[in-house]
């Protein structure tokens, strides 16, 4: 089907998102809580646009979520988006005071987080893509929790979770640095579980979590040896060197 | 006439390192090039007794004829 | 204290809640209503026995019993105090009655009295925005209070009235 | 069938210019660090292994992922990164058997050989032909499909 | 910016400062990168009179704008100082990773000042930039040495170190990196023995950038293509590695023999050629980083009192601990050679020293008791290695070198050194060119300064009469502007055999995006070769020194295709001086050096 | 509609209206003692009817005893009055007069409840049944006609003529968004797909409105009736009944439905001899305000935290368990029966242009006459503040009147006049919601009421989108402090600006009106914002930080009625003398301010 976005003329699959289109077509909508590993979302709200009808009315669209239909108008920057985009990352910044990422972005929107009380040093945005990672792992021990301003992502009673692996995917999405991993002793901590890290047999790289290795040798029915990735090369190419002779 | 004929490197493979052999007068570098199949785009110095040889060099009796592939090193 | 029931007995209790239930996650809700109404809270322990029953992860029950105020994760005492705070109400002095109740109970909105007597919550609305403000202990419902009201009507159900006094 | 990218280890001279070569074409700047392929090397004893992937089938890697990041292009046979919906877990990384798939910390990507759309630049530049691209078919020499052998061999030894 | 990364580390070893400094780009336009820009900051920072073992000498590591590039043997760097050797400027040249490595850390180059109180090695971790104590490493060999780093830093990290020579200041002490990779001559590895820099270990996780990418990719694949092309560095450096020049070099009658007092005929050279080793020895090529000739052997030594496994030996070790000391065994050769590489010594000079020493015991001027040395004396020779590193008993009069030797037994003349540096596997009485080349060479007897055996004697790129001296300077000095060119991109001297000027002139400007001719380029290298010649001339070097030994100017060929003849220095020297634009003595005129903005 | 069944069963019949409001006053324990005192009296020829009923509206005057058939009401009936209503009223037709309402104007004693101005101006649909029927009684459902809409439709009608009668009423839903019911019914049936799904929004949430409890606690059948000739319509099989957690009752009677219209053939497998196949689950709600909102709603019953997601694809398509799903509210199903049995051109010719029918308002707040009237369409604001709600008590102003829940917006004294449908009320910025009336005085502090609203709406958002949590958050903050006399100038443009970004950029709708309040007391109430700010002074003497009380010593006729009151005993002075406020132990609540009779508590 067809789409016009700022004036051009784009194609566009039917079940399509008007955000996957633009990204597709290199057409800039920023966005935070989207992550091409995921459905949009809806959250963050970074991603709105204007659709014009053919009165040339205007109305505001959260482009992540909004399927596409023929002969869609679309303006993907106005100055009306401009303030919703403005204002978004200016209250995001007044919550999440202790990212940097989110502190940068507001210094690149131009914009001075407010003060509010009550969110010392927060890095998190609740954009949920720690909640989508974890579940697409198949742990689903994360959750936005309680609702309102109150509403935080955690796990159950913020305790160390049974099925979390520590893999550390939600760590890896985060945008604003907000989830904490620390590393040391061989052991990774994240999320109020303490995981014992698999030592390389050979260099002593702590490289997973025991947790992790149980989930790939159940998926994939094979047992791996301890070695991490770089001796598992190494590995084989010292066997295959004593073959050679 | 006998003429000891060298080869090195690459040249040898299939060939021999080095032998005499029984030419006519006359017998130039090319002609035993030829004869030892050596492609001439390969060829890389040809020495008579040590001196830089044309390939239309005549070779006497006694000559030593180095042939190379082309090579360096350094 | 609120009345401690031991593992087994919350497990035995949870489990026969489960079996009113098709193992359905649409019955979650349903199935944390009737938990909630037989410890007046949500034991982890259920919370668990729940997730595993429905098959939904146990972060989403959690989610859940966090999300919706007709639960609560903290065990409730025997009497909690509803103080409407709707519109209705609101304009009519509803927090007045929240000072008052904190004055004789010593406890906030989300609190309980150390001896497991009293726990005292505000809500939305009772619907009963005709006898503003309104107020419900259990499930009897008190309507225009005064804040002179208060200490009668703690002391109905036994509650310290003595000005000060912790309970 | 697509093609194969063997490996021939003893006719690799450690060079790494699969290393440049790929880094380079794939990431514009030369990073052995950001290469799809890497040289395992034995300096002393003058032994190396190019570790690439081997395209596995099934593969463990795409066994693992969790969001379908990884996939087989039908064309070229090879498993590709989907780097937009790759989340890093990095559960290939443990499960690849020949440790072949890395991560590129400057762009914060898991990377593997993509047999660059079918037609591998490191092969091409390989002085040693320590690696070659070929048809996985019986005209193919039988030195490269030993070598294939030999490397499942003392892969199946390592499990 | 592109090609370079712009950067290189000063660490001062009297304090202990390590810092970053920028370069500047006005250098770079004018001297390229490694040999030329190491050069360049050491003349303006050095003294040249400075004594080459004081807290005042510095060392330069540095890397070429194509070193680490898909540009074809981009793996080299230089080691810039003065040499312990001989005193000129030496600027040794390594291949292997650790140049490249560096870049990747994120510098072109380091330079290193004063001299550490106790031992210590400089641990570069990306930014992260570290003196440690070496003490523990104090005495131990390379692969020791270079083992025990890697365990203390990063299995991946590359290593540059000394072995017990440097320490021993031996006076052709090598840096050496890969265990077998070495900045080899003019005795660098004394300079950081004597600063107590026992090693750079680096490791980086950047990368490089080149100004066109495409452009390069273009520039990079066609020199490539060409390397590929040509015989010798398409297959025959491959195939039989350097010491294929074993057979042509004495079928031509230029393998010096026994200290170059025979005709350069070594009867038994086919048991030491390149295609002996090849037919036994040979396990596999190996190439420095990112090198498409992998002209690189690894030997093995299967059984015998010489059993080992390592790299090499290279046409001059072969040569020097070869027919130089009349040895026809390939075993105790490769000993040898793995043993200077595992404790750090320049095999050329070694070999050139012993044969000094043999000569001059066979004349009775060394005592037998002092060494009882002989011609084609395998065992001899590993023994004699070995005690040179550590200074051990006449191995202590070795270490210093053949004509400080000779010197000391009153016979200066049996030193085969040109400045004090011994000469290479070249009897330049069989090629006038490469006599020119080394009596001028500024860091004295030296094949790498402008390669003439390539077209004298491989006809490459086009044969010249070896004999000949007609337009052998100018060849000549055409060849050291290139090599200096060269030397200072990064890359490797061998890959000249392919390419010339117009592919490597394209691969700089494609990298770099220093837009500038080729003759441009070319006129680089010319300065960089004025700018050492200034060097020497500051520190006391004069026409005198541009000088050939004795033998080789008077003594005729005893032998061989070139029997009788002897290097006509006299008549090439004064045409080379006019050639280069310098004045009968030698100096550069005030002409050539505004031409080159060195006034 | 048939009047008085019971006139011709000849039978007497007493009502005791038994909603919340009653109950909370004593109406169960009217009940009990009229059930003890009736059971067996042999005085009686034929026994009265007992019936607890549904909330009669008037929670004001409850609880409510009604005497059919002579039409009696009594008002405020205590357990003691039982015996001498039985007594006189029933067993000898006297009317007791202290019990009767009188009205205050003419001074009237009023029989009939009918007769009030409070029920005069009303016209009851949605509400017909209730007060008038037993909820628990399925067969007092029947007698007022109840499942006969039911039959037409399947019996005389195609679901289409159905569809077409309901469009043709013009009803639109009245659960907040007024979408016409028809359309929605309409996209639902074009979807071809199945099954299909019916739902009751019953999670009143709004503070301050209560007429879906009512009607479900007083009606419940016709809930069930109107989703049946939706089911017919759509051939969908399955509905559900989300009600509201903190209804019991509505629970009890809901459930109770439910049995009896299964045991009566209304629910289950080919109703009425029909194809139609229904049935209907109940859920419970969890307590959460946004679950007003219908795809949090279907979230929930399908067992997630409900919360909204963006609408571009409407449940109508992709709806619970993404199958094409139509949610009305409650007060829009009870419309549906009395549509299709009197047609919708008669429901049409009720309202305004844009709004047809009536809607039922919740009138609660400072007005004298508190609880739920049903009006037609496009009456005015001060009809049914003045007129049926008797006005403001106490002698005090009218300030505003609060539509629409949280979400709405207050709207001031000029305009009274507004003729209220959901147009009118959405362009003055504020809006129809549920129908809440709440009606404020002078002594109510407008940027007091908006962060009330807005600390309502931060806690009970759902808190997925930015622009809502974070917008509330920020809102929160700025009137928080404002009322704390610490608020700047430019406080009042940030509140503008992020409240349009809220409107525009929020997820849901709650988000998208939460900024209302704020909005709407800005435009017209922006001198209080100034009044706090910059003299730090609340005019209506609420905000504590900025409010210091006094007694008008010439006023104050030393009822103790403030001291009884004061929370704090902040208040001496003896019986029938001037009472002094002890300003160091006053709390600045209120209470005094709002319980003096003679406004002799001033802010100062």
């Amino acid at each position: 089907m067809k789409l016009i976005i700022d004036g051009r003329e784009v194609s566009a699959y039917p079940g399509e998102t008007i955000l996957e289109v633009c990204r597709r077509e290199n057409i800039f909508i920023p966005t935070l809580c989207y992550h091409p590993a995921f459905k949009g979302q809806g959250v963050c709200r970074m991603c709105m646009v204007e659709l014009e009808d053919e009165n040339g009315n205007r109305r505001m669209v959260a482009s992540c979520t909004y399927p596409v239909q023929e002969g869609l108008k679309i303006v993907t920057f106005s100055a009306k988006i401009d303030k919703v985009r403005k204002n978004i990352i200016r209250l995001l910044a007044s919550r999440a005071k202790g990212s940097d990422y989110i502190q940068d972005l507001a210094g690149q929107y131009g914009v001075e987080p407010l003060d509010l009380p009550g969110l010392d040093n927060e890095k998190c945005i609740l954009c949920r893509l720690c909640v989508n990672a974890c579940k697409l792992m198949g742990s689903s021990v994360l959750a936005a929790v309680w609702r309102g301003i109150d509403k935080k992502i955690s796990t159950p009673y913020e305790e160390a979770a049974e099925e979390c692996i520590g893999c550390a995917a939600c760590y890896e999405v985060c945008p604003t640095g907000a989830i904490e991993m620390k590393e040391e002793n061989g052991q990774r901590i994240i999320w109020n579980k303490v995981f014992n890290l698999v030592l390389c047999q050979h260099c002593g790289k702590a490289y997973a979590t025991e947790e992790q290795i149980a989930l790939v040798e159940r998926k994939t029915g094979i047992s791996l040896p301890a070695l991490c990735e770089a001796c598992r090369s190494q590995n084989l190419a010292g066997r295959l060197k004593n073959f050679s002779g | 006439m006998q003429v000891k004929v060298k080869l090195f490197a690459t040249f040898r493979k299939g060939r021999f390192k080095e032998a005499v052999f029984e030419y006519p007068e006359g017998t130039r570098v090319r002609d035993v090039i030829e004869e030892l199949k050596i492609p001439l785009k390969e060829l890389g110095i040809v020495f008579i007794n040590g001196k830089d040889a044309s390939l239309d060099a005549e070779l006497k009796e006694g000559d030593v004829l180095s042939i190379f592939p082309l090579v360096g090193g350094g | 204290m609120p009345e401690i029931i031991d593992a087994t007995a919350i497990e035995k209790a949870c489990k026969e809640i489960l079996d009113h239930y098709a193992p359905e996650p649409r019955y979650i809700l349903a199935i944390m209503q009737d938990m909630q109404k037989r410890f007046n809270y949500l034991p982890p322990q259920g919370l668990k026995m729940l997730a595993s029953y429905t098959g939904v992860p146990f972060s989403q029950v959690y989610a859940m019993a966090s999300f919706y105020k007709a639960f609560s994760l903290k065990p409730k005492g025997r009497y909690i105090i509803k103080v409407c705070d709707g519109t209705a109400c609101h304009i009519k002095g509803a927090e007045t009655l929240v000072e008052q109740i904190y004055k004789y109970l010593q406890i906030r909105p989300g609190e309980t009295t150390r001896d497991g007597s009293f726990s005292l919550e505000t809500v939305n609305c009772l619907g009963a925005c005709a006898l503003a403000p309104v107020m419900v202990i259990n499930e009897k419902v008190y309507g225009k209070v005064t804040p002179a009201d208060i200490e009668r009507i703690i002391k109905e159900y036994g509650g310290w009235a003595d000005e000060g006094k912790q309970c | 069938m697509g093609k194969i990218l063997y490996v021939q280890p003893e006719k690799c001279t450690g060079c790494r210019t699969c290393e440049l070569t790929c880094s380079f074409l794939h990431t514009g700047e030369f990073n052995p660090l950001r290469s799809r392929i890497s040289v395992v090397s034995f300096e002393k004893e003058g032994f190396f292994y190019p570790a690439v992937c081997q395209q596995c089938s099934p593969a463990p890697c795409m066994m693992v992922c969790p969001t379908g990041a990884i996939s087989r292009n039908a064309s070229t046979g090879a498993m590709e990164v989907n780097h937009e919906i790759c989340i890093r877990c990095k559960m290939c990384m443990i499960a690849c058997p020949f440790g072949a798939t890395f991560y590129d910390e400057r762009a914060n990507q898991i990377i593997k050989c993509d047999l660059c759309g079918g037609d591998p630049a490191c092969v091409k530049m390989c002085r040693g032909e320590a690696l070659s691209f070929s048809s996985l078919n019986p005209a193919v020499g039988s030195k490269k499909r030993a070598a294939a052998a030999k490397i499942k061999e003392v892969l199946e030894e390592v499990r | 910016m592109y090609g370079w990364m712009g950067k290189v580390l000063r660490v001062n070893l009297t304090s202990g400062t390590i810092t970053k400094e920028d370069l500047n780009p006005e250098l770079l336009h004018n001297y390229i990168g490694a040999r030329g820009l190491g050069t360049k900051i050491f003349c303006d920072e050095v003294d040249p009179k400075v004594e080459p073992l004081s807290e005042e000498n510095k060392v330069i590591f540095m890397t070429g704008p194509l070193t680490g590039t898909l540009a074809s043997s981009g793996s080299r760097y230089n080691v810039v100082t003065k040499g312990v050797l001989n005193g000129t400027i030496a600027a040794s040249n390594s291949g292997g990773s650790f140049g490249p490595e560096l870049k990747y850390a994120g510098y072109d180059g380091v330079i290193i000042e004063g001299k550490a109180k106790e031992p210590v090695y400089l641990w570069i971790n990306d930014e992260h930039v570290e003196l440690r104590s070496a003490s523990h490493l104090w005495g131990a060999d390379v692969v020791t040495t270079v083992d025990t780093i890697k365990g203390e830093t990063d299995e991946e990290a590359k290593v540059a170190c000394i072995g017990p020579a440097g320490e021993n200041l031996v006076k052709f002490a090598c840096i050496m990196n890969e265990y077998n990779r070495a900045a080899g001559r003019s005795g660098v590895g004394a300079v950081l023995g004597f600063k107590q820099l026992k090693a750079i270990a680096v490791r980086g996780t950047g990368g490089i950038k080149v100004a066109d990418r495409e452009g390069f990719k273009n520039a990079a694949l066609d020199a490539r293509k060409k390397l590929k092309e040509h015989p010798v560095t398409g297959s025959g450096l491959a195939a039989y590695g350097t010491n294929v020049l074993i057979n042509i070099l004495n079928e031509h009658g230029g393998l010096p023999v026994k200290n170059f007092s025979e005709a350069a005929v070594f009867p038994n050279a086919e048991k030491i050629s390149g295609e002996y080793q090849a037919e036994k020895y040979l396990v596999r090529n190996k190439g420095c980083f990112g090198c498409s000739i992998a002209c690189g052997r690894v030997t093995r030594i299967k059984e015998g009192p010489f059993k080992s496994l390592g790299e090499g030996p290279e046409y001059e070790a072969t040569w020097a601990f070869g027919a130089n000391l009349g040895i026809d065994d390939f075993e105790a050769i490769s000993k040898a050679n793995f043993l200077c590489n595992e404790l750090g010594l320049d095999p050329i000079t070694m070999g050139g020293t012993l044969a000094c020493a043999v000569e001059m015991v066979q004349k009775g001027i060394i005592p037998r008791d002092k060494a009882d040395l002989n011609w084609g004396d395998g065992a001899m020779l590993v023994e004699m290695v070995r005690k040179t590193a550590y200074r051990e008993g006449f191995g202590d009069e070795l270490a210093e070198g053949s004509y400080r030797l000779a010197e000391k037994y009153g016979h200066p003349e049996f030193s085969m050194t040109v400045k004090k540096q011994e000469l290479p596997a070249y009897d330049p009485r069989g090629q006038q060119g490469i006599g020119l080349e080394y009596a001028t060479s500024n860091r004295g007897g030296c094949h790498v300064r402008g390669y003439m055996t390539s077209p004298e004697v491989l006809g490459v790129p086009e044969k010249v009469d070896p004999d000949a001296t007609e337009g052998k300077p100018e060849l000549l000095k055409l060849f050291q502007d290139l090599t200096a060119l060269v030397d200072s991109a990064g890359i490797c001297l061998f890959t000249t055999f392919g390419i010339g000027l117009p592919e490597i002139a394209e691969q700089l400007r494609t990298a770099t995006g220093l837009n500038i001719s080729d003759e441009e380029y070319l006129k680089a290298g010319e300065r960089i070769w004025n700018l050492e010649r200034l060097f020497n001339l500051k520190a006391g070097f004069s026409k005198k020194d541009d000088t050939l030994p004795e033998r080789l100017l008077k003594e005729p060929m005893k032998g061989g295709p070139h029997a009788g003849n002897v290097v006509k220095l006299d008549i090439m020297l004064p045409i080379y001086y006019q050639v280069r634009g310098w004045d009968e003595n030698g100096v550069p005129t005030e002409e050539k050096l505004k031409e080159l903005g060195l006034a | 509609m048939k009047e008085n069944n019971v006139k011709e069963k000849g039978c007497t019949k007493i009502m005791v209206c038994c909603g919340t409001g009653c109950t909370a006053n004593g109406a169960r324990q009217v009940l009990a003692r009229l059930e003890e005192k009736l059971r067996g009296n042999k005085n009686f020829e034929v026994v009265p009817v007992l019936k607890a009923t549904g909330c009669n509206g008037w929670c004001e005057k409850g609880p409510l005893v009604k005497i059919m058939p002579e039409d009696i009401t009594y008002c405020q009936v205590k357990a003691e009055d039982v015996d001498e209503i039985i007594e006189k009223t029933l067993l000898r037709g006297e009317k007791i007069k202290r019990l009767l309402y009188r009205d205050p104007q003419t001074k009237e004693f009023l029989v009939s409840l009918h007769q009030t101005d409070f029920y005069r101006k009303q016209k009851k649909i949605a509400l017909r049944n209730i007060g008038e029927i037993d909820p628990a009684s399925i067969d007092d459902y029947i007698e007022r006609d109840g499942y006969k809409a039911l039959e037409k439709a399947l019996k005389y009608m195609t679901p289409d003529e159905v569809l077409e009668e309901v469009i043709k009423s013009g009803l639109r839903g009245r659960g907040g968004g007024g979408f016409p019911t028809g359309r929605k019914w309409q996209a639902c049936k074009k979807v071809p797909r199945f099954p299909k799904y019916i739902i009751c929004n019953g999670d009143e949430g709004d503070p301050g409105a209560f007429m879906d409890r009512s009607i479900m606690e007083g009606d419940p059948h016709t809930i069930i009736e109107g989703m049946l000739i939706c089911a017919y319509v759509l051939q969908a099989e399955k509905g559900f009944i989300y009600v509201r957690d903190e209804y019991d009752l509505a629970v009890k009677h809901l459930t109770q439905a439910i049995l009896d219209a299964r045991r009566c053939g209304f629910l289950g497998k080919n109703i009425l001899g029909s194809s139609l196949s229904f049935d209907i689950e109940l859920v419970r709600g969890g307590g959460a305000f946004v679950c007003g909102e219908e795809t949090a709603l279907i979230k929930s019953i399908e067992g997630f935290p409900g919360e909204p997601r963006d609408k571009y694809i409407f449940p109508t398509e992709s709806g619970l368990w993404g199958q094409p799903t139509v949610i009305n509210n409650v007060e829009t199903w009870a419309n549906i029966p009395v549509i299709i049995l009197e047609g919708g051109e008669k429901f049409a010719s009720l309202g305004t242009e844009g709004s047809k029918g009536t809607k039922v308002f919740s009138l609660v707040g400072k007005v004298v006459n508190t609880g739920l009237v049903e009006v037609p369409m496009g009456i005015t604001l001060r009809e049914i503040i003045y007129e049926i709600g008797g006005g403001i008590p106490n002698g005090r102003q009218f300030k505003a009147v609060q539509t629409g829940g949280p979400s709405g917006g207050c709207i001031p004294a000029q305009l009274l006049d507004l003729e209220i449908d959901f147009d009118t009320l959405t362009r003055e910025g504020s809006m129809m919601g549920s129908g809440g009336i709440i009606v404020m005085d002078d002594t109510t502090c407008m940027v007091e009421v908006a962060r009330y609203y807005t600390n309502f709406l931060a806690v009970e958002s759902c808190g997925k989108c930015t622009p809502c949590r974070e917008g509330l958050r920020a809102l929160l903050a700025i009137l928080t402090r404002i009322v704390k006399g610490e608020g700047k100038m430019e406080d009042l443009e940030l509140l503008q600006e992020i409240s349009e970004v809220m409107q525009e950029a929020s997820l849901c709708a709650l988000g998208r009106t939460a900024p209302n309040p704020v909005l709407s007391t800005l435009k017209y109430f922006q001198d209080e914002y100034v009044a706090h700010i910059i003299d730090r002074r609340c005019p209506a003497g609420v905000c504590p930080e900025l409010t210091v009380f006094e007694i008008d010593a010439e006023l104050c006729t030393g009822c103790t009625l403030c001291q009884k009151n004061c929370p704090v005993d902040a208040i001496t002075g003896e019986a029938k003398k001037a009472h002094i406020i002890q300003q160091d132990k006053c709390i600045r609540c209120g209470e005094c301010y709002r319980s003096c009779r003679f406004r002799a508590v001033k802010v100062k």
